[in-house]
Protein backbone atom coordinates (compact mmCIF):
# COMPACT_ATOMS: atom_id res chain seq x y z
CA UNK A 1 0.00 0.00 0.00
CA UNK A 2 2.46 2.72 1.13
CA UNK A 3 5.03 1.77 -1.22
CA UNK A 4 6.09 -0.78 -3.78
CA UNK A 5 9.24 -2.41 -2.00
CA UNK A 6 7.68 -2.34 1.71
CA UNK A 7 5.59 -5.60 1.96
CA UNK A 8 2.63 -6.11 1.44
CA UNK A 9 0.83 -7.13 4.66
CA UNK A 10 -1.08 -9.62 3.12
CA UNK A 11 1.36 -11.70 1.83
CA UNK A 12 -0.92 -14.68 1.18
CA UNK A 13 -4.15 -16.05 0.12
CA UNK A 14 -4.82 -19.48 -0.12
CA UNK A 15 -8.59 -20.39 -0.30
CA UNK A 16 -9.38 -24.48 -0.54
CA UNK A 17 -12.25 -26.56 0.44
CA UNK A 18 -14.14 -23.67 1.60
CA UNK A 19 -11.27 -22.57 4.47
CA UNK A 20 -9.67 -19.67 2.83
CA UNK A 21 -6.33 -18.86 4.81
CA UNK A 22 -4.95 -15.59 4.92
CA UNK A 23 -1.27 -14.45 5.98
CA UNK A 24 -0.81 -11.64 7.37
CA UNK A 25 3.12 -9.85 8.14
CA UNK A 26 4.43 -6.88 9.73
CA UNK A 27 3.18 -3.98 11.33
CA UNK A 28 -0.50 -3.67 11.01
CA UNK A 29 -1.72 -0.08 11.67
CA UNK A 30 -3.96 2.77 9.96
CA UNK A 31 -1.49 2.48 7.45
CA UNK A 32 -2.29 -0.59 5.89
CA UNK A 33 -5.63 -1.96 8.05
CA UNK A 34 -7.63 -0.56 4.81
CA UNK A 35 -6.27 -2.43 2.39
CA UNK A 36 -6.02 -5.80 4.65
CA UNK A 37 -10.20 -4.70 5.36
CA UNK A 38 -10.39 -4.66 1.52
CA UNK A 39 -8.90 -8.20 0.93
CA UNK A 40 -11.02 -9.81 3.37
CA UNK A 41 -14.51 -7.99 2.40
CA UNK A 42 -13.41 -9.38 -1.17
CA UNK A 43 -12.96 -12.73 0.16
CA UNK A 44 -15.54 -13.01 2.41
CA UNK A 45 -17.93 -12.34 -0.79
CA UNK A 46 -17.39 -15.68 -1.89
CA UNK A 47 -19.01 -17.05 1.75
CA UNK A 48 -16.12 -19.63 2.78
CA UNK A 49 -17.37 -21.68 5.16
CA UNK A 50 -14.29 -21.04 7.32
CA UNK A 51 -11.96 -17.91 7.86
CA UNK A 52 -8.45 -18.53 9.35
CA UNK A 53 -5.81 -15.58 9.66
CA UNK A 54 -2.36 -16.39 10.42
CA UNK A 55 -0.95 -13.69 12.83
CA UNK A 56 2.47 -15.46 13.06
CA UNK A 57 4.12 -13.05 11.48
CA UNK A 58 2.67 -9.90 12.98
CA UNK A 59 4.94 -7.78 15.33
CA UNK A 60 2.79 -5.04 16.07
CA UNK A 61 -1.23 -4.61 15.45
CA UNK A 62 -3.06 -1.43 16.60
CA UNK A 63 -6.68 -0.61 17.22
CA UNK A 64 -7.35 -0.20 13.29
CA UNK A 65 -5.51 -3.97 13.17
CA UNK A 66 -7.88 -5.01 15.82
CA UNK A 67 -11.20 -3.50 14.21
CA UNK A 68 -10.35 -5.46 10.87
CA UNK A 69 -10.78 -8.37 12.59
CA UNK A 70 -13.63 -7.82 14.90
CA UNK A 71 -15.13 -6.60 11.21
CA UNK A 72 -14.17 -10.06 9.71
CA UNK A 73 -16.15 -11.79 12.60
CA UNK A 74 -19.02 -10.22 12.59
CA UNK A 75 -19.31 -11.15 8.42
CA UNK A 76 -18.78 -14.36 9.12
CA UNK A 77 -21.12 -14.63 11.73
CA UNK A 78 -23.73 -13.12 9.64
CA UNK A 79 -23.33 -15.76 6.85
CA UNK A 80 -22.54 -18.64 9.59
CA UNK A 81 -19.03 -19.12 9.53
CA UNK A 82 -16.31 -19.49 11.54
CA UNK A 83 -13.27 -17.39 11.97
CA UNK A 84 -9.87 -18.26 13.72
CA UNK A 85 -7.11 -16.17 14.35
CA UNK A 86 -3.43 -18.65 13.86
CA UNK A 87 -0.08 -18.44 15.83
CA UNK A 88 -1.33 -15.03 17.58
CA UNK A 89 2.19 -13.31 19.04
CA UNK A 90 2.05 -12.22 22.94
CA UNK A 91 2.11 -8.47 21.47
CA UNK A 92 -0.64 -8.86 19.76
CA UNK A 93 -2.62 -11.33 21.92
CA UNK A 94 -2.20 -8.40 24.68
CA UNK A 95 -3.85 -5.87 22.47
CA UNK A 96 -6.73 -8.53 22.25
CA UNK A 97 -6.90 -8.64 25.93
CA UNK A 98 -6.72 -5.46 26.77
CA UNK A 99 -9.56 -4.77 24.76
CA UNK A 100 -11.39 -7.87 25.81
CA UNK A 101 -11.44 -9.61 22.24
CA UNK A 102 -10.12 -12.24 22.77
CA UNK A 103 -12.80 -13.85 24.24
CA UNK A 104 -14.96 -13.77 20.62
CA UNK A 105 -11.86 -15.15 18.50
CA UNK A 106 -11.02 -19.36 18.37
CA UNK A 107 -7.07 -18.84 18.78
CA UNK A 108 -4.89 -22.03 16.98
CA UNK A 109 -1.53 -22.22 18.10
CA UNK A 110 -0.09 -23.20 14.55
CA UNK A 111 -1.69 -23.55 11.11
CA UNK A 112 -2.02 -27.70 11.37
CA UNK A 113 -4.25 -27.32 14.21
CA UNK A 114 -6.37 -25.00 13.19
CA UNK A 115 -6.54 -27.05 9.83
CA UNK A 116 -6.79 -30.37 11.86
CA UNK A 117 -10.36 -29.04 13.35
CA UNK B 1 27.34 10.31 29.45
CA UNK B 2 27.62 8.95 33.09
CA UNK B 3 26.52 12.22 34.41
CA UNK B 4 23.25 11.70 32.76
CA UNK B 5 21.76 8.51 35.30
CA UNK B 6 20.03 9.00 38.24
CA UNK B 7 16.94 12.02 39.09
CA UNK B 8 18.73 14.53 39.60
CA UNK B 9 20.18 15.50 37.09
CA UNK B 10 16.62 16.79 35.15
CA UNK B 11 18.33 19.77 33.84
CA UNK B 12 20.35 17.49 31.61
CA UNK B 13 17.31 15.14 30.45
CA UNK B 14 15.76 17.81 27.76
CA UNK B 15 13.00 16.62 25.19
CA UNK B 16 13.27 15.27 22.21
CA UNK B 17 10.49 16.94 19.32
CA UNK B 18 9.21 14.87 16.23
CA UNK B 19 6.93 16.40 13.93
CA UNK B 20 4.97 14.34 11.11
CA UNK B 21 2.27 15.27 8.89
CA UNK B 22 -1.07 13.98 9.30
CA UNK B 23 -0.52 10.89 7.21
CA UNK B 24 -0.64 7.60 8.65
CA UNK B 25 2.37 6.50 6.63
CA UNK B 26 4.97 8.15 9.43
CA UNK B 27 3.47 6.19 12.41
CA UNK B 28 5.79 3.52 11.88
CA UNK B 29 8.51 5.93 12.16
CA UNK B 30 7.23 7.72 15.28
CA UNK B 31 6.72 4.35 17.50
CA UNK B 32 10.20 3.03 16.00
CA UNK B 33 11.59 6.48 17.53
CA UNK B 34 9.58 6.35 20.30
CA UNK B 35 10.36 2.68 21.41
CA UNK B 36 13.65 3.31 21.07
CA UNK B 37 14.02 6.35 23.70
CA UNK B 38 11.78 4.18 26.29
CA UNK B 39 14.48 1.16 25.36
CA UNK B 40 17.21 3.53 26.30
CA UNK B 41 15.42 4.79 29.34
CA UNK B 42 15.41 1.47 30.80
CA UNK B 43 11.87 0.97 30.33
CA UNK B 44 11.11 -3.06 30.19
CA UNK B 45 9.97 -4.61 26.92
CA UNK B 46 6.48 -4.51 28.11
CA UNK B 47 6.03 -0.86 28.76
CA UNK B 48 8.79 -0.02 25.73
CA UNK B 49 5.50 -1.78 24.27
CA UNK B 50 2.69 0.08 26.03
CA UNK B 51 4.32 3.49 25.22
CA UNK B 52 4.45 2.55 21.20
CA UNK B 53 1.30 1.83 21.77
CA UNK B 54 -0.53 4.43 23.27
CA UNK B 55 1.50 6.77 20.97
CA UNK B 56 0.08 4.90 17.80
CA UNK B 57 -3.55 5.27 18.98
CA UNK B 58 -3.09 8.70 19.71
CA UNK B 59 -1.85 9.78 16.49
CA UNK B 60 -4.11 7.59 14.90
CA UNK B 61 -6.80 9.65 16.35
CA UNK B 62 -5.55 12.74 15.74
CA UNK B 63 -5.05 11.68 11.94
CA UNK B 64 -8.74 10.59 11.88
CA UNK B 65 -10.88 12.78 14.48
CA UNK B 66 -8.66 15.95 14.64
CA UNK B 67 -8.22 16.10 10.86
CA UNK B 68 -10.50 14.50 9.31
CA UNK B 69 -7.88 12.61 7.45
CA UNK B 70 -6.78 15.18 5.50
CA UNK B 71 -2.93 14.64 4.97
CA UNK B 72 -2.30 18.53 5.27
CA UNK B 73 -2.22 18.62 9.14
CA UNK B 74 1.12 18.73 11.68
CA UNK B 75 1.20 16.80 14.64
CA UNK B 76 3.99 17.14 17.10
CA UNK B 77 5.43 14.84 19.16
CA UNK B 78 6.99 15.70 22.44
CA UNK B 79 8.90 12.62 24.64
CA UNK B 80 10.31 13.82 27.93
CA UNK B 81 12.42 11.95 30.53
CA UNK B 82 11.36 12.33 34.08
CA UNK B 83 11.50 12.10 37.54
CA UNK B 84 9.23 12.14 40.22
CA UNK B 85 9.66 11.32 43.41
CA UNK B 86 12.37 9.08 42.53
CA UNK B 87 10.01 7.08 39.78
CA UNK B 88 11.68 7.42 36.01
CA UNK B 89 9.40 7.88 33.91
CA UNK B 90 8.33 9.00 30.10
CA UNK B 91 6.35 11.80 29.47
CA UNK B 92 4.78 11.75 25.53
CA UNK B 93 2.73 14.96 24.54
CA UNK B 94 1.28 15.35 21.19
CA UNK B 95 0.10 17.94 19.80
CA UNK B 96 -1.92 18.92 17.26
CA UNK B 97 -3.77 21.85 15.19
CA UNK B 98 -6.74 20.08 14.06
CA UNK B 99 -10.60 20.34 15.36
CA UNK B 100 -10.69 20.58 18.75
CA UNK B 101 -13.33 18.64 20.99
CA UNK B 102 -14.53 18.74 24.67
CA UNK B 103 -11.82 15.96 26.62
CA UNK B 104 -14.76 15.13 28.61
CA UNK B 105 -16.12 13.71 25.49
CA UNK B 106 -13.06 11.46 24.53
CA UNK B 107 -13.66 8.28 26.17
CA UNK B 108 -13.81 4.65 25.66
CA UNK B 109 -17.18 2.96 25.12
CA UNK B 110 -18.62 -0.15 26.37
CA UNK B 111 -16.61 -3.17 25.30
CA UNK B 112 -19.25 -5.93 26.17
CA UNK B 113 -20.05 -4.45 22.46
CA UNK B 114 -18.57 -6.82 19.82
CA UNK B 115 -17.67 -3.56 17.19
CA UNK B 116 -14.85 -2.27 15.35
CA UNK B 117 -14.19 1.24 16.06
CA UNK B 118 -13.99 2.86 19.71
CA UNK B 119 -11.06 1.57 21.04
CA UNK B 120 -8.42 3.22 21.33
CA UNK B 121 -8.88 5.47 23.67
CA UNK B 122 -9.72 2.67 25.53
CA UNK B 123 -6.37 1.30 25.03
CA UNK B 124 -4.59 4.92 26.22
CA UNK B 125 -5.85 4.72 29.21
CA UNK B 126 -5.36 1.08 30.06
CA UNK B 127 -1.92 0.89 29.11
CA UNK B 128 -0.47 4.54 30.08
CA UNK B 129 -0.47 5.83 34.22
CA UNK B 130 -1.46 9.13 32.92
CA UNK B 131 -3.06 10.25 30.80
CA UNK B 132 -4.61 13.70 30.02
CA UNK B 133 -6.54 15.59 27.10
CA UNK B 134 -6.54 19.51 27.00
CA UNK B 135 -8.12 22.08 24.20
CA UNK B 136 -5.32 23.98 23.00
CA UNK B 137 -4.83 28.07 22.74
CA UNK B 138 -5.37 28.50 18.81
CA UNK B 139 -6.86 25.58 17.68
CA UNK B 140 -6.37 21.80 17.99
CA UNK B 141 -5.60 19.39 20.98
CA UNK B 142 -2.86 18.69 23.41
CA UNK B 143 -2.91 15.11 24.84
CA UNK B 144 -0.42 14.53 27.50
CA UNK B 145 0.35 10.98 28.62
CA UNK B 146 2.76 9.72 31.06
CA UNK B 147 4.43 6.06 31.42
CA UNK B 148 6.65 5.04 34.76
CA UNK B 149 9.30 2.73 34.58
CA UNK B 150 8.09 0.88 37.41
CA UNK B 151 4.34 1.31 36.59
CA UNK B 152 1.62 -1.05 37.74
CA UNK B 153 0.87 -1.01 34.05
CA UNK B 154 -2.55 -1.83 32.64
CA UNK B 155 -5.22 -0.92 34.83
CA UNK B 156 -6.85 -3.65 37.11
CA UNK B 157 -10.02 -4.68 35.22
CA UNK B 158 -7.51 -5.48 31.81
CA UNK B 159 -6.57 -8.92 32.54
CA UNK B 160 -2.84 -9.54 33.43
CA UNK B 161 -1.22 -12.45 31.93
CA UNK B 162 -0.25 -10.52 28.84
CA UNK B 163 2.71 -8.72 27.16
CA UNK B 164 0.92 -5.37 27.20
CA UNK B 165 -1.34 -6.24 29.75
CA UNK B 166 0.85 -6.86 32.49
CA UNK B 167 3.26 -4.61 33.79
CA UNK B 168 5.65 -6.63 36.20
CA UNK B 169 8.86 -5.15 34.72
CA UNK C 1 -2.78 5.82 1.35
CA UNK C 2 -2.05 4.61 -2.56
CA UNK C 3 -2.52 8.03 -3.72
CA UNK C 4 1.03 8.59 -2.46
CA UNK C 5 2.88 5.85 -4.90
CA UNK C 6 4.36 7.55 -7.47
CA UNK C 7 6.34 10.54 -8.25
CA UNK C 8 3.59 12.95 -9.02
CA UNK C 9 2.44 13.04 -5.54
CA UNK C 10 5.17 14.74 -4.13
CA UNK C 11 2.78 17.45 -3.16
CA UNK C 12 1.63 15.14 -0.39
CA UNK C 13 4.98 14.29 0.61
CA UNK C 14 6.28 16.04 2.94
CA UNK C 15 8.78 16.16 5.53
CA UNK C 16 9.41 15.13 9.01
CA UNK C 17 11.17 16.96 11.17
CA UNK C 18 13.27 15.41 14.63
CA UNK C 19 14.78 17.94 16.72
CA UNK C 20 17.19 16.60 19.68
CA UNK C 21 19.67 17.64 22.39
CA UNK C 22 23.22 17.71 21.51
CA UNK C 23 23.61 14.40 23.29
CA UNK C 24 25.04 11.24 22.06
CA UNK C 25 22.25 8.80 24.11
CA UNK C 26 19.88 10.75 21.12
CA UNK C 27 21.93 9.44 18.34
CA UNK C 28 20.42 5.67 18.34
CA UNK C 29 16.30 7.29 18.39
CA UNK C 30 17.77 9.09 15.28
CA UNK C 31 18.54 6.29 13.67
CA UNK C 32 15.72 4.11 13.80
CA UNK C 33 13.79 6.45 12.73
CA UNK C 34 15.52 7.23 10.11
CA UNK C 35 16.21 3.66 9.20
CA UNK C 36 12.43 3.04 9.45
CA UNK C 37 11.69 6.37 7.38
CA UNK C 38 14.43 4.87 4.45
CA UNK C 39 12.73 1.30 4.87
CA UNK C 40 9.04 2.90 3.99
CA UNK C 41 10.27 4.99 1.00
CA UNK C 42 11.12 1.30 -0.09
CA UNK C 43 15.34 1.70 0.29
CA UNK C 44 16.88 -1.30 0.12
CA UNK C 45 18.60 -2.51 3.13
CA UNK C 46 22.31 -1.71 1.91
CA UNK C 47 21.06 1.83 1.05
CA UNK C 48 18.94 2.29 4.36
CA UNK C 49 22.05 1.38 6.35
CA UNK C 50 23.99 4.10 4.91
CA UNK C 51 21.33 6.76 5.39
CA UNK C 52 21.47 5.65 8.76
CA UNK C 53 25.40 5.52 9.07
CA UNK C 54 25.42 9.28 7.16
CA UNK C 55 23.16 10.91 9.33
CA UNK C 56 24.92 9.54 12.36
CA UNK C 57 28.42 10.92 11.48
CA UNK C 58 27.03 13.88 10.59
CA UNK C 59 24.96 14.15 14.07
CA UNK C 60 28.31 12.90 16.08
CA UNK C 61 30.46 15.74 14.40
CA UNK C 62 27.60 18.24 15.52
CA UNK C 63 27.93 17.40 18.64
CA UNK C 64 31.62 17.11 18.62
CA UNK C 65 32.64 20.47 16.58
CA UNK C 66 29.40 22.68 16.45
CA UNK C 67 29.04 22.32 20.06
CA UNK C 68 32.37 20.79 21.64
CA UNK C 69 30.49 17.93 23.35
CA UNK C 70 28.47 20.47 25.27
CA UNK C 71 24.24 18.61 26.14
CA UNK C 72 22.54 22.18 25.48
CA UNK C 73 22.63 22.52 21.84
CA UNK C 74 20.10 21.63 19.61
CA UNK C 75 19.97 19.95 16.88
CA UNK C 76 17.10 19.05 14.22
CA UNK C 77 17.34 16.47 11.49
CA UNK C 78 14.44 16.89 8.68
CA UNK C 79 14.05 14.28 6.33
CA UNK C 80 12.07 14.72 2.99
CA UNK C 81 11.23 11.58 0.24
CA UNK C 82 11.82 13.41 -2.69
CA UNK C 83 11.34 12.82 -6.68
CA UNK C 84 13.25 14.46 -9.02
CA UNK C 85 13.62 13.37 -12.92
CA UNK C 86 11.96 9.72 -12.41
CA UNK C 87 14.31 8.93 -8.85
CA UNK C 88 12.84 8.58 -5.64
CA UNK C 89 15.09 9.52 -3.03
CA UNK C 90 15.25 11.35 0.58
CA UNK C 91 16.57 14.52 1.44
CA UNK C 92 17.93 14.69 4.83
CA UNK C 93 18.77 18.01 6.45
CA UNK C 94 20.95 18.37 9.53
CA UNK C 95 20.49 21.87 11.55
CA UNK C 96 22.70 23.24 14.28
CA UNK C 97 23.23 26.67 16.24
CA UNK C 98 26.38 25.72 16.97
CA UNK C 99 30.09 27.27 16.04
CA UNK C 100 30.23 27.13 12.56
CA UNK C 101 32.89 26.51 10.14
CA UNK C 102 34.40 27.30 6.50
CA UNK C 103 32.34 24.28 4.75
CA UNK C 104 35.72 23.78 2.46
CA UNK C 105 37.17 23.02 5.53
CA UNK C 106 35.17 20.32 6.38
CA UNK C 107 37.11 17.15 4.68
CA UNK C 108 37.68 13.58 4.94
CA UNK C 109 41.62 12.90 6.01
CA UNK C 110 44.47 10.46 4.26
CA UNK C 111 43.28 6.83 4.95
CA UNK C 112 46.15 5.81 4.61
CA UNK C 113 47.34 7.12 8.36
CA UNK C 114 46.38 4.42 10.85
CA UNK C 115 44.63 6.37 13.76
CA UNK C 116 41.36 7.02 14.96
CA UNK C 117 39.42 10.07 14.14
CA UNK C 118 38.73 11.90 10.79
CA UNK C 119 36.62 9.30 9.34
CA UNK C 120 33.49 10.80 9.72
CA UNK C 121 33.22 13.01 6.82
CA UNK C 122 35.04 10.33 4.70
CA UNK C 123 32.16 7.80 5.41
CA UNK C 124 29.66 10.26 4.57
CA UNK C 125 30.65 11.75 1.64
CA UNK C 126 31.16 7.65 0.27
CA UNK C 127 27.86 6.80 1.32
CA UNK C 128 25.66 9.47 0.23
CA UNK C 129 24.86 10.70 -3.29
CA UNK C 130 25.26 14.13 -2.27
CA UNK C 131 26.21 16.00 0.80
CA UNK C 132 26.70 19.89 1.41
CA UNK C 133 28.21 21.82 4.07
CA UNK C 134 26.75 25.95 4.33
CA UNK C 135 27.11 28.35 6.66
CA UNK C 136 23.52 29.14 8.73
CA UNK C 137 22.37 32.43 8.68
CA UNK C 138 22.16 33.19 12.27
CA UNK C 139 25.35 31.26 13.34
CA UNK C 140 25.54 27.09 12.85
CA UNK C 141 25.36 25.04 9.91
CA UNK C 142 23.29 23.33 8.16
CA UNK C 143 24.51 19.84 6.56
CA UNK C 144 21.80 18.51 3.48
CA UNK C 145 22.46 14.92 1.96
CA UNK C 146 20.59 13.33 -0.68
CA UNK C 147 20.06 9.40 -0.89
CA UNK C 148 18.43 7.93 -4.09
CA UNK C 149 16.83 4.84 -3.80
CA UNK C 150 18.72 3.34 -7.11
CA UNK C 151 21.88 5.22 -6.21
CA UNK C 152 25.41 3.48 -7.05
CA UNK C 153 25.96 4.18 -3.87
CA UNK C 154 29.68 4.61 -2.49
CA UNK C 155 31.79 5.98 -4.16
CA UNK C 156 33.99 4.36 -6.94
CA UNK C 157 37.20 4.58 -4.64
CA UNK C 158 35.66 2.04 -1.85
CA UNK C 159 35.42 -1.63 -2.07
CA UNK C 160 32.16 -2.78 -3.14
CA UNK C 161 31.82 -6.06 -1.84
CA UNK C 162 30.27 -4.99 1.32
CA UNK C 163 27.07 -4.60 2.78
CA UNK C 164 27.43 -0.90 3.11
CA UNK C 165 29.55 -0.33 0.73
CA UNK C 166 27.76 -2.01 -2.15
CA UNK C 167 25.10 -0.50 -3.79
CA UNK C 168 23.53 -2.91 -5.98
CA UNK C 169 19.41 -2.61 -4.57
CA UNK D 1 26.60 3.92 30.61
CA UNK D 2 23.20 5.83 29.09
CA UNK D 3 21.48 3.83 31.95
CA UNK D 4 21.41 1.27 34.32
CA UNK D 5 18.95 -1.11 32.14
CA UNK D 6 20.46 -0.79 29.14
CA UNK D 7 22.54 -3.32 28.38
CA UNK D 8 26.28 -2.90 28.74
CA UNK D 9 28.06 -2.76 25.18
CA UNK D 10 30.82 -4.79 27.08
CA UNK D 11 29.34 -7.79 27.56
CA UNK D 12 32.67 -10.03 28.74
CA UNK D 13 35.80 -9.68 29.74
CA UNK D 14 37.77 -12.68 29.82
CA UNK D 15 41.67 -13.06 30.44
CA UNK D 16 43.75 -16.29 30.25
CA UNK D 17 47.29 -17.20 29.27
CA UNK D 18 47.89 -13.68 27.61
CA UNK D 19 45.29 -13.40 25.83
CA UNK D 20 42.19 -10.95 26.42
CA UNK D 21 39.09 -11.64 24.79
CA UNK D 22 36.23 -8.90 25.17
CA UNK D 23 32.95 -9.22 23.87
CA UNK D 24 30.73 -6.39 22.98
CA UNK D 25 26.80 -5.80 22.19
CA UNK D 26 24.83 -4.23 20.49
CA UNK D 27 25.12 -0.50 18.64
CA UNK D 28 28.79 0.98 19.32
CA UNK D 29 28.37 4.76 19.04
CA UNK D 30 29.26 7.85 20.50
CA UNK D 31 27.03 7.12 23.60
CA UNK D 32 29.22 4.20 24.48
CA UNK D 33 32.17 3.84 22.63
CA UNK D 34 34.42 6.34 25.39
CA UNK D 35 33.44 3.39 27.78
CA UNK D 36 34.26 0.43 25.53
CA UNK D 37 38.18 2.58 25.08
CA UNK D 38 38.26 2.64 28.98
CA UNK D 39 37.79 -0.94 29.41
CA UNK D 40 40.24 -1.66 26.41
CA UNK D 41 43.24 0.83 27.86
CA UNK D 42 42.23 -0.83 31.11
CA UNK D 43 43.25 -4.09 29.72
CA UNK D 44 46.38 -2.97 27.77
CA UNK D 45 47.96 -1.97 30.84
CA UNK D 46 48.11 -5.41 31.69
CA UNK D 47 50.00 -5.99 28.42
CA UNK D 48 48.31 -8.94 26.80
CA UNK D 49 50.04 -10.87 24.02
CA UNK D 50 47.08 -11.08 22.05
CA UNK D 51 43.62 -8.85 22.26
CA UNK D 52 40.50 -10.72 20.69
CA UNK D 53 37.63 -8.41 20.30
CA UNK D 54 34.43 -10.64 19.53
CA UNK D 55 31.82 -8.53 17.64
CA UNK D 56 29.47 -11.20 16.64
CA UNK D 57 26.52 -9.26 18.80
CA UNK D 58 27.58 -5.85 17.55
CA UNK D 59 24.49 -5.16 15.00
CA UNK D 60 26.03 -1.43 14.71
CA UNK D 61 29.55 0.40 14.64
CA UNK D 62 30.16 3.66 13.43
CA UNK D 63 33.39 5.93 13.10
CA UNK D 64 33.65 6.43 16.98
CA UNK D 65 33.78 2.50 17.06
CA UNK D 66 36.18 2.07 14.61
CA UNK D 67 38.55 4.52 16.18
CA UNK D 68 38.38 2.84 19.52
CA UNK D 69 39.09 -0.44 17.40
CA UNK D 70 42.02 1.48 15.65
CA UNK D 71 43.22 2.96 19.35
CA UNK D 72 43.46 -0.64 20.46
CA UNK D 73 45.83 -1.79 17.38
CA UNK D 74 47.84 0.87 17.73
CA UNK D 75 48.41 0.22 21.53
CA UNK D 76 48.92 -3.26 20.66
CA UNK D 77 51.66 -2.71 18.43
CA UNK D 78 53.54 -0.41 20.41
CA UNK D 79 53.75 -3.84 23.11
CA UNK D 80 54.55 -5.92 20.53
CA UNK D 81 51.06 -7.69 20.77
CA UNK D 82 48.52 -9.17 18.23
CA UNK D 83 45.02 -7.97 18.09
CA UNK D 84 42.11 -9.96 16.14
CA UNK D 85 38.25 -9.42 15.35
CA UNK D 86 35.92 -12.15 15.81
CA UNK D 87 33.23 -12.81 13.91
CA UNK D 88 32.84 -9.09 12.29
CA UNK D 89 29.23 -8.69 11.18
CA UNK D 90 28.56 -7.46 7.26
CA UNK D 91 27.46 -4.34 8.35
CA UNK D 92 30.69 -3.37 10.62
CA UNK D 93 32.68 -4.44 7.48
CA UNK D 94 31.23 -2.08 5.40
CA UNK D 95 32.20 0.44 7.38
CA UNK D 96 35.73 -1.16 8.04
CA UNK D 97 36.00 -1.24 4.47
CA UNK D 98 34.50 2.20 3.56
CA UNK D 99 37.69 3.70 6.15
CA UNK D 100 40.06 1.43 4.07
CA UNK D 101 40.91 -0.51 7.83
CA UNK D 102 39.64 -3.78 7.22
CA UNK D 103 43.33 -4.77 5.64
CA UNK D 104 44.88 -3.81 9.10
CA UNK D 105 42.71 -5.91 11.68
CA UNK D 106 43.31 -9.85 11.42
CA UNK D 107 39.73 -10.73 11.53
CA UNK D 108 38.12 -14.51 12.29
CA UNK D 109 34.89 -15.78 11.41
CA UNK D 110 34.91 -17.45 14.79
CA UNK D 111 36.19 -17.65 18.66
CA UNK D 112 37.54 -20.93 18.18
CA UNK D 113 39.47 -19.65 15.14
CA UNK D 114 41.05 -17.30 16.53
CA UNK D 115 41.83 -19.46 19.88
CA UNK D 116 43.19 -22.35 17.57
CA UNK D 117 45.97 -19.47 16.50
N1 LIG E 1 -7.55 13.51 19.03
C1 LIG E 1 -8.90 13.54 19.09
N2 LIG E 1 -9.58 14.63 18.69
C2 LIG E 1 -10.93 14.65 18.75
N3 LIG E 1 -11.68 13.63 19.20
C3 LIG E 1 -11.06 12.51 19.61
C4 LIG E 1 -9.64 12.41 19.59
N4 LIG E 1 -9.31 11.18 20.06
C5 LIG E 1 -10.48 10.57 20.36
N5 LIG E 1 -11.53 11.35 20.10
C6 LIG E 1 -12.98 11.02 20.34
O1 LIG E 1 -13.05 9.87 21.18
C7 LIG E 1 -13.78 8.81 20.51
C8 LIG E 1 -13.20 7.45 20.86
O2 LIG E 1 -11.94 7.28 20.22
P1 LIG E 1 -11.37 5.82 20.02
O3 LIG E 1 -11.56 5.05 21.26
O4 LIG E 1 -9.98 5.92 19.55
O5 LIG E 1 -12.27 5.15 18.91
P2 LIG E 1 -12.49 5.55 17.39
O6 LIG E 1 -11.37 6.42 16.97
O7 LIG E 1 -12.50 4.24 16.70
O8 LIG E 1 -13.83 6.25 17.34
C9 LIG E 1 -13.69 9.14 19.04
O9 LIG E 1 -14.78 8.62 18.31
C10 LIG E 1 -13.70 10.66 19.04
O10 LIG E 1 -15.00 11.17 19.16
N1 LIG F 1 29.40 19.85 11.99
C1 LIG F 1 30.67 20.30 11.93
N2 LIG F 1 30.96 21.53 12.38
C2 LIG F 1 32.21 21.99 12.33
N3 LIG F 1 33.24 21.29 11.85
C3 LIG F 1 33.04 20.06 11.39
C4 LIG F 1 31.74 19.50 11.40
N4 LIG F 1 31.83 18.26 10.86
C5 LIG F 1 33.11 18.05 10.56
N5 LIG F 1 33.86 19.13 10.85
C6 LIG F 1 35.32 19.29 10.63
O1 LIG F 1 35.76 18.27 9.74
C7 LIG F 1 36.79 17.49 10.37
C8 LIG F 1 36.70 16.03 9.95
O2 LIG F 1 35.56 15.43 10.58
P1 LIG F 1 35.50 13.86 10.72
O3 LIG F 1 35.93 13.26 9.44
O4 LIG F 1 34.16 13.48 11.20
O5 LIG F 1 36.59 13.48 11.81
P2 LIG F 1 36.68 13.87 13.36
O6 LIG F 1 35.33 14.30 13.79
O7 LIG F 1 37.13 12.60 14.00
O8 LIG F 1 37.71 14.96 13.42
C9 LIG F 1 36.63 17.72 11.84
O9 LIG F 1 37.83 17.53 12.56
C10 LIG F 1 36.12 19.15 11.89
O10 LIG F 1 37.19 20.04 11.82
Amino acid sequence: MAHEQVPETVKDVQVADGTAVVTLTGEVDMSNSPGVHQTLVEILQNRPDRLLIDLGEVSYMDSSGVGVLVDALRRMRVTGGKLGLIAVTPRVKSVLQITKLDQFFEIFPTRDEAMAR
Amino acid sequence: MSKQTGCRKRALRPCVRLTMPSMPRYLAMIRAAVGCLAGQEGFSDETIDQCVLATDEALSNVIKHGYACSPDGGIEVILRPICRAGRTGLVILILDRGRDTNPTRIGGRDLCDLRPGGLGVHIIRSVMDKVQYRRRGGGGMLLRMVKFKDSASARPDSSGSSRLASGTN
